[in-house]
């Protein structure tokens, strides 16, 4: 195989060979190349297909936006699919594979399509496959799908970590090519803190690729002094191989820094980062992009060997990869003169430069031919460029023998980050491409991006730019001197502008990785679809992986040219992020597996694993549901047992995770009589009270027990589900509605492990650890206080509640003495025959007993809904959801209301989520009367029940109903009763 | 023209140079029957079905960008008609039965795809409510299944079941769901309206409503003063600030929801998926890239764009459910603006004024319900009562307490 | 500002930070107010085109209630106070 | 059960791994106290700021300010209940008094890298000329939200709610790995 790597090359180390294979084959390369330039090296010129035809596709550009060489890098875990070959740098075992290709990438089965080019139009899919209609799901969409996509994503997890990072900075260089240099230094310069970015391997941008001197000193020694200078300075803070790939509100800028993917797998800290999310918090931005060269669209343009002619340049120039042996250049513009001057420079041959303006205004002094006032019309070869074919002025033809043709159609700035929060570009005929606009806020333009063209105008414009940003700041600059600043001169150098070259022989492509070609667009134009982004959405130019940053201008441009209208006209489809596609991976961060979110542990967390719990993500807790004894296989086993040591001695479930909020101030007492929809105003010192909260559109929205401790003081608990939610209404309810009450809350969740102890034993245990008289008359039903513990070497606070129906109380005390509270409870307990019980016995408890949870508060039920319409207040003047409750709606009495179920047959189950039907009705939606909101297997009973919302349900109580279960194909007979299976009467609560 | 086999090979064979255009571009007339303010995908709809079913013709669609420049051309492409309340769920299902005959219908492949809706589950309260919504769903005759863990592995082996923060339990499926390439819908009703008369008429912005009383007269616009007959409001984003023109106050606030689109990947994933521990939905399109999206962004928004946080917040949930997407590059974000209404439902409702018709608040589910709201805004403004299946989308069912509260949040338009 | 909020009390955080409400709505009326206009408050929104105030709360901050106001269309904010405020303000 | 041995247990297992490493090191701050103090919104700040500056060295503390009116006193010692009943009834009108000596954790992250590691977390921006020696903030490290205080040039504390600890320990510990 010939190669191409020639002399010379400013990133590449030729004492430090590496090796990679390209679909299997053994290739080398050297430090500082990428595998582009690798490749090139190597004599590849084809290296992947287009999507839809299957063409060859050749290396285009040498950055960021390339179209064609996109390949998939890496394999397991690790593979990257789609990876641009001109961003990925080289490393030794590196292993790339072309794409969308079969049986390979030289011979392609799928490129058969291209036959059925003139089938295949824009659109044509919208026209097509309907008859007969039942082929699309059989035979169409499958081909379809099956067709889909460009690389083959790994279904292996990533063994890679990720972080996310903030930073600040009083300004952020976006981009390190002269201008973001120049920029960079005079702020650093200045004292002001200051980001550069840049998403290359290396700072340099457009001076990494210039061959000839700037002033009197060689270019990379410029680049040199500069780069050296920005190290020293403690305040600059240089991010390479980091793209800034979106703008988001108030100076927010999302940036993506590839920290470890040039490294080969055995140089991988697994410490550190693969890829970092940073988050620029920038007071000013100077926008430093550059801008991207144009193709142009001619016939055959898209044949391996058609490259940008900067991007010959900078393979030439940074990497001395030779593109061509015999190469002709296609320009109309002058900054393509300089990529011939090099070549003949490294003694390649320039077999012509065709330019389409008649005069063209340059200083060229190169032995190429130069054919003014001509175009390309086409190209030839089969998998690589052969030869091109000349129109000449005069109409004429001549074909050229060559083997790459590099190419210029203008430069359209890269100003994706200046339009991402809603700005629109602005067309400019004098630099034939749409510049950013004008009023960004807190963003200067500068360098290319600006329009400017050359290194020194670009240094120049640079150091304005950050002293005009530095003003906003009040901080004074001086723009930093740089070599070649004060011959700066803004050349002349007017860009014929061809969108077309309309004597095209064969599809002339603007879209090259979508296979758009001009026709397409043109037939987009005459089917109606001549909005810009109409035409985009019908042939999909410019939604290809590169974003139509080599594509959309042209596409534009074709659309004015037959509008008959400046493509300012047209506009442009809208930019959005990305500005280059940004991994999952990065965007995630740490946040991934199990810790997607933090967990949030009970401080009896380890008292209950010590017992042997299961556990269960409820919320970021992990609460314990069951603790299995030895022989118990099945979960209910244990539940079942659980449930009946609570009903016949005593039990110990963790209920921390309850939240709790303890209220102060001297208007706590109306304030929580204004919140709750029913009386709290009069709470006795001492006593707790169950109270309902609605929302103000007066549907329940949590409920929960309330205790007045002390004067002027209140311990509220709410659920688990909804603790955040209710702390930040209270705050609503606090700080906005009423802030003239003085009332003033602190959570208070995580300060105390609290414990539920329930059973008829229940008060036989805690009096072994509580100092004080807790009998039933001094300590009676909704007794809240504290109480000395363990001889007066510990305060908690004692509550009797009970949510299982049983003589119950829940005792509170500082979290960090649980675990030993915990533990004292159940050797006290012993002789009792006291149980730990889960979540899962103190559901079914409260099944039994008809008390409710967010199964049945699901936020559409009113407290009559409930069976507790008579809790709302008639007397209070206001309270949250007052009036609302009254609504037509909401006290509607064919509502579904709470009712218990259970099975005719004792033997029958049912599911929770069964829907209930009248006996001999039509299974309809018209005819669903309810569904069953919770149901267990009742161990004190003995067979299934349930709670469930029925249409009229309390006056229903011994009906007979359906409980319908279609998912599961079930229909089982109910019987609609009391809710309360157990103790309605409420003996054992007051016991 | 209409699309055939034949006519696709004969234009072929002719270089593709006599297609005609898929629709008229008229001028305003000065009078029409019916103006529908929207050339969104309910507007079109509304059109095509007031023509085709309804007979009424003389019809001016008034889009004040390029057609189906709204949200029709902005979202994730679902569709589907899980719905858990007897108010929703007849409608969805109806507009199920219309995507099933549509491509057909209006002559236009808009490549109906019904590979397949599965909503994750991962906790027993979230089963039992999926088993009640999906119980609702068979009452009502509508697909709906229930897989458990193993089912589920089997149909999707790559999702996180081994080191998950949130254990997946099971998933409701409802095979007949899928996703639809939405340009084309907007496409397709437009093209099949203006073969039916209707006048399309794009970059005319709607700037007043004139009126005499309580009666509509007419409309300001940016190409001039256009009377009408019947005047309807299918601008779902905009809905307030057109419903400001005649001093109207809804009960809906305007929010950004960001979609995602990856780079283009070989088949990855041939369901819609849906993540119960997070916000995260996705699907793959017919050229390769996932389809995806999460959250709206929190606060009200007419700027179709959203922030990095909620960027963020999707893609972990996205690779909390799928760990494997890790390396997949996401290519690009965009936003819609959703009508969120104050009880998570649509309105399609006559209004104060007696010839001024009302359909918006579709909150994100705007996509799905494209042709059954076109279908019923059609039934609603030829026969002046709702269609059967929208009963319930009244707009005083806020005053009266008739809501139609799907996630149970209450009045809080950014939580539904 | 959508990305970044100017709490009063704890200086420039970002939107995770923060649980949006939505529009302040017209005062809340006082009890003996009727239904239509309890409906007003709890139901019905300007959802202006441009300045809209809106309550956020600095949950993981000060937990403090603030009213922004802030462009719907640009997202630049112009104002940032305490909530409680609105209230003292409004009895003036 | 006058004499069952009562623990006191941290919220960390006791083998909870401390690095020594210059660069970075995180530890827990054992024993001590954190009081929620609660002023009443609608007074003078600089009023109650005075009263607390009285009586918070008594206690040995630090007052770290949370929210208007509202701020954390941190201590070394060991505050007994008893004390601060004591406390809170020498205040009563001005402030509330809330003890989350159990509800809260404090440990400390130290070391050159220290700052650097919070950024991953924080969008507060630490820098020495903006964030002082004893200036403090609520804010969100990750998911978790906790109150940094910086203690010296390159020593902050953190206070986090007791159940989310040692989510968040772990959490530093992975962004700390690089430095180690």
């Amino acid at each position: 195989m010939t190669s191409f790597r020639i002399d010379g090359g400013t990133l590449i180390d030729r004492h430090d060979v590496r090796r990679f294979t390209f679909n299997g084959e053994v290739l080398s390369g050297f430090g500082g190349d990428t595998v582009a330039s690798s490749l090139l090296a190597n004599g590849k010129q084809l290296v992947g297909r287009s999507f839809k035809y299957h063409r060859p596709r050749g290396i285009l550009t040498a950055g960021a936006a390339e179209p064609n060489a996109l390949l998939t890098i890496g394999r397991d875990g690790r593979r990257d699919p789609n990876t641009r070959a001109t961003m990925a740098e080289l490393f030794d075992g590196l292993e790339a594979r072309s794409q969308n290709c079969w049986p390979n990438v030289n011979f392609d089965i799928g490129a058969a399509n291209g036959l059925l080019g003139p089938l295949l139009g824009a659109g044509f899919y919208y026209k097509t496959f309907m008859w007969p209609a039942a082929f699309w799901e059989k035979v169409y969409e499958p081909l379809i799908r099956k067709a889909a996509g460009l690389g083959r994503a790994s279904y292996d997890p990533d063994p890679g970590y990720y972080e996310k990072c903030w930073a600040h900075c009083d300004l952020l260089v976006i981009g390190a090519g002269p201008a973001g240099l120049a920029a960079a230094l005079t702020a650093g310069r200045a004292g002001a803190r200051v980001i550069i970015a840049d998403e290359g391997a290396q700072l340099g941008g457009g001076l990494i690729a210039e061959g000839s001197s700037i002033g009197s000193k060689p270019a990379d020694a410029v680049l040199g002094d500069l780069v050296g200078e920005l190290h020293a300075l403690p305040n600059v803070e240089i991010k390479k191989r980091t793209t800034v790939f979106a703008a988001y509100d108030d100076q927010v800028f999302g940036a993506v820094e590839r920290v470890q993917k040039h490294l080969p797998e055995h140089e991988i800290n697994p410490h550190r980062a693969m890829e970092r999310l940073w988050r620029i918090v920038a007071r000013q931005v100077v926008l430093a992009t550059g801008a991207e060269e144009r193709p142009i669209v001619f016939g055959g343009n898209d044949r391996p060997g058609v490259m940008m002619a900067g991007a010959m340049r900078t393979y030439l120039n940074a990497y001395g990869v030779a593109p061509g042996k015999r190469v002709a250049l296609f320009a109309n513009n002058s900054q393509a003169y300089q990529t011939a001057l090099d070549l003949e420079a490294r003694g390649i041959e320039v077999a012509a430069i065709i330019d389409p303006r008649t005069c063209p205004n340059i200083d060229y002094d190169g032995k190429a031919r130069l054919i003014a006032g001509a175009m390309v019309r086409d190209t030839s070869g089969r998998r690589a460029i052969k030869s091109i074919t000349v129109r000449h002025d005069d109409g004429s033809d001549e074909v050229i023998a060559v083997d790459a043709l590099g190419v210029s159609g203008g430069y359209s700035p890269i100003v994706h980050l200046a339009c991402h929060r809603g700005g629109k570009p602005v067309w400019s005929d004098a630099h034939v491409g749409f510049m950013p606009p004008e009023n960004t806020d807190g963003m200067t333009s500068c360098g290319a991006v600006a329009g400017k063209t050359g290194i020194a105008a670009c240094f120049a414009d640079g150091g304005t730019a950050a002293v005009k940003a530095l003003a906003e700041l009040g901080v004074m600059s001086e723009a930093a001197s740089l070599p070649g600043v004060e011959q700066a001169e803004e050349k002349a150098d007017p860009i014929q502008p061809i969108w077309r070259v309309a004597s095209s022989k064969g599809k002339a492509f603007v879209d090259y990785q979508n296979d758009v070609a001009a026709s397409d667009i043109m037939l987009a134009m005459r089917e109606g679809y001549d909005h810009v982004e109409l035409a985009k959405r019908y042939t999909t130019n410019g939604m290809a992986t590169d974003q139509g940053k080599t594509s959309n201008v042209n596409a534009i441009g074709i659309l004015a040219e037959n509008k008959g209208v400046s493509p300012g006209e047209i506009g442009t489809t809208t930019f959005r992020p990305f500005y280059t596609p940004v991994s999952f991976g990065a965007l995630v961060g740490a946040s991934k597996g199990m810790d997607f979110q933090p967990v949030r542990k009970s401080p009896l967390h380890g008292w209950a694993a010590r017992n042997g719990a299961k556990f269960v993500e409820t919320g970021p807790w992990y609460r314990s549901s069951w603790f299995p004894k030895d022989g118990e296989t099945f979960w209910r086993d244990s539940v079942d047992r659980e449930v009946n040591t609570v009903r016949t001695k005593v039990g110990i479930c963790d209920v921390s995770t309850l939240g709790k909020i303890e209220i102060f101030g001297a208007d706590a007492a109306e304030y929580l009589n204004r919140v709750y929809c029913n009386a709290f105003l009069k709470l006795p010192v001492g006593k707790a009270r169950y109270g309902i909260m609605l929302r103000e559109d007066g549907f329940v929205y949590d409920d929960g027990t309330t205790s007045c401790l002390g004067e002027n003081h209140y311990f509220m608990t709410t659920t688990t589900a909804l603790a955040a939610g209710v702390l930040t209404h209270l705050e609503f309810c606090a700080q906005v509605l009423w802030p003239e009450l003085d009332v003033r809350m602190a959570s208070a969740t995580d300060q105390w492990a609290q414990m539920a102890i329930a059973g008829p034993k229940s008060r036989d245990v805690l009096s072994k650890i509580i100092d004080d008289d807790i009998s039933n008359e001094a300590f009676p039903f909704l007794a809240a206080r504290e109480v000395s513990m363990f001889g007066g070497r510990l305060k908690g606070r004692l509550f009797r509640i009970s949510f299982s129906g049983e003589l119950a109380y829940e005792i509170a005390v500082p979290a960090g003495y649980g675990e030993s509270v915990a533990d004292a409870i159940m050797a006290v307990g012993e002789e009792f025959g006291i149980a730990p019980y889960g979540t899962e016995a103190l559901g079914v408890m409260r099944i039994e007993k008809g008390h409710v949870t967010h199964a049945e508060i699901n936020g559409t039920v009113t407290p009559a809904d409930l069976g507790m319409g008579k809790m709302v207040s008639v007397n209070k003047d206001d309270f949250i959801g007052r009036v609302m409750n009254l609504r037509e709606g909401l006290v509607d009495p064919s509502r579904p209301s709470l009712v218990g179920i259970m099975p005719k047959s004792p033997s029958d189950k049912f599911a929770t989520g069964s829907h209930i039907l009248n006996p001999g009705d039509d299974v309809s939606l018209a005819n669903d009367q309810g569904y069953v909101t919770s149901m267990c297997h009742s161990p004190t009973l003995g067979h299934a029940i349930g709670l469930a919302l029925v249409k009229n349900g309390p006056s229903r109580v011994g009906e007979e109903v359906v409980i319908w279960n279609g998912l599961a194909g079930t229909t089982v007979t109910g019987i609609l009763c009391n809710p309360a299976f157990v103790d309605p009467e409420n003996e054992k609560l007051h016991a | 023209m209409r699309y055939s086999a034949l006519s696709l090979l004969g234009n072929a064979f002719s270089k593709n140079k006599n297609w005609k255009p898929a629709w008229r571009n008229p001028d305003p007339k000065p009078n029409y029957d019916v103006i529908i303010i929207g050339g969104g995908g309910h507007g079109l709809a509304t059109a095509y079905y007031l023509s085709k079913v309804f007979g009424v013709r003389n019809v001016a669609v008034l889009e004040k960008g390029y057609l189906g420049s709204g949200n029709i051309g902005r979202n994730t492409t679902i569709i589907r008609s899980n719905y858990l309340l007897e108010g929703n769920n007849p409608f969805y299902e109806f507009s199920m039965k219309l995507w099933e005959g549509l491509e057909q219908d209006f002559n236009f492949n808009a490549m109906v795809s019904q590979r397949g809706v599965i909503n994750l589950f991962h906790s027993d309260a979230q089963r039992d409510a999926y088993t009640r919504r999906g119980n609702a769903m068979r009452l009502h005759g509508v697909d709906a299944e229930l897989l458990n863990r193993d089912q589920l592995r089997e149909k999707l082996p790559f999702l996180d079941y081994e080191n998950a923060r949130f254990p997946i339990m099971g998933g409701l499926m409802q095979a007949r769901g899928g996703t639809v390439r939405h340009d084309a819908v907007a496409w397709g009703f437009a093209r099949g309206a203006d073969q039916n008369g209707v006048d399309i008429i794009q970059n005319c912005e709607v700037t007043g409503i004139d009126r005499d009383g309580d009666q509509i007269t007419g409309v300001q616009t940016t190409r001039g003063a256009i009377t009408c007959n019947k005047l309807a409001m299918a601008v779902a984003g905009s809905s307030s600030h057109v419903a400001k023109m005649v001093d109207m106050r809804l009960p809906i606030e305007s929010h950004a929801l960001q979609a995602f689109v990856s780079e283009g990947l070989k088949p990855f994933i041939d369901t819609v998926v849906t993540f119960g521990a997070g916000h995260f939905y996705v699907s793959q399109s017919d050229k390769g890239g996932l389809v995806f999206g999460g959250d709206i962004e929190g606060y009200n928004s007419y700027a179709q764009r959203g922030n990095l946080a909620c960027v963020e917040h999707v893609a972990e949930a996205g690779m909390a459910m799928i760990p494997a997407l890790s390396r997949v590059r996401i290519l690009r974000s965009w936003g819609g603006i959703m009508d969120m209404s104050m009880d998570g439902s649509p309105i399609m409702d006559r209004t104060h004024l007696a010839n001024l018709y009302f359909n918006g608040g579709w909150c994100y589910g705007g996509f799905k319900a494209t042709p059954a709201s076109g279908y019923c805004f059609a039934h609603l403004l030829a026969t002046d009562t709702p269609h059967e299946t929208a009963t319930a989308f009244r707009m005083d069912r806020f005053a009266r307490g008739y809501l139609l509260d799907e996630k149970g949040v209450g009045a809080q338009a950014n939580l539904h | 500002m959508s990305s970044l909020v100017k709490c009063p009390h704890c200086g420039l955080r970002p939107r995770e930070e923060f649980t949006i409400r939505g529009e302040v709505a017209t005062p809340r009326p006082s009890a003996g107010a009727d239904e239509a206009t309890w409906f007003d408050h709890v139901y019905l929104r300007d959802n202006p085109r441009g300045e809209h105030r809106e309550y956020w709360h600095h949950s993981s901050g000060c937990r403090r209630w603030l009213v922004l106001t802030r462009n719907t269309l640009t997202h630049e904010t112009s104002d940032v106070v305490d909530a409680s405020t609105l209230k003292t303000e409004g009895a003036q | 059960m006058r004499d069952y041995p009562l623990e006191n247990r941290s919220a960390f297992s006791p083998d909870v791994a401390v690095g020594t490493g210059a660069a970075i090191n995180l530890a827990p701050v054992p024993g001590g106290f954190v009081i929620h103090v609660l002023g009443d919104a609608k007074s003078d700040e600089a009023a109650l700021k005075q009263v607390l500056a009285k009586i918070a060295p008594e206690l040995g503390a630090d007052v770290r300010k949370s929210a208007p009116n509202q701020w954390f006193w941190v201590g070394d010692a060991a505050v007994y209940s008893d004390r601060l009943t004591e406390l809170q009834a020498g205040l009563v009108n001005q402030f509330a008094l809330a003890d989350q000596t159990h509800g809260r954790v404090r440990m400390r992250l130290s070391g050159a890298s220290s700052r650097t590691v919070l950024a991953k977390g924080t969008m507060v921006d630490l820098s020495a000329d903006l964030f002082a020696i004893g200036q403090s903030a609520m804010t969100q490290i990750g998911h978790i939200g906790a109150m940094i205080t910086r203690i010296e040039d390159d020593s902050f504390e953190l206070i986090v709610l007791r159940s989310f600890a040692a989510s968040l320990w772990d959490e530093l510990h992975h962004m700390a790995a690089e430095f180690r």
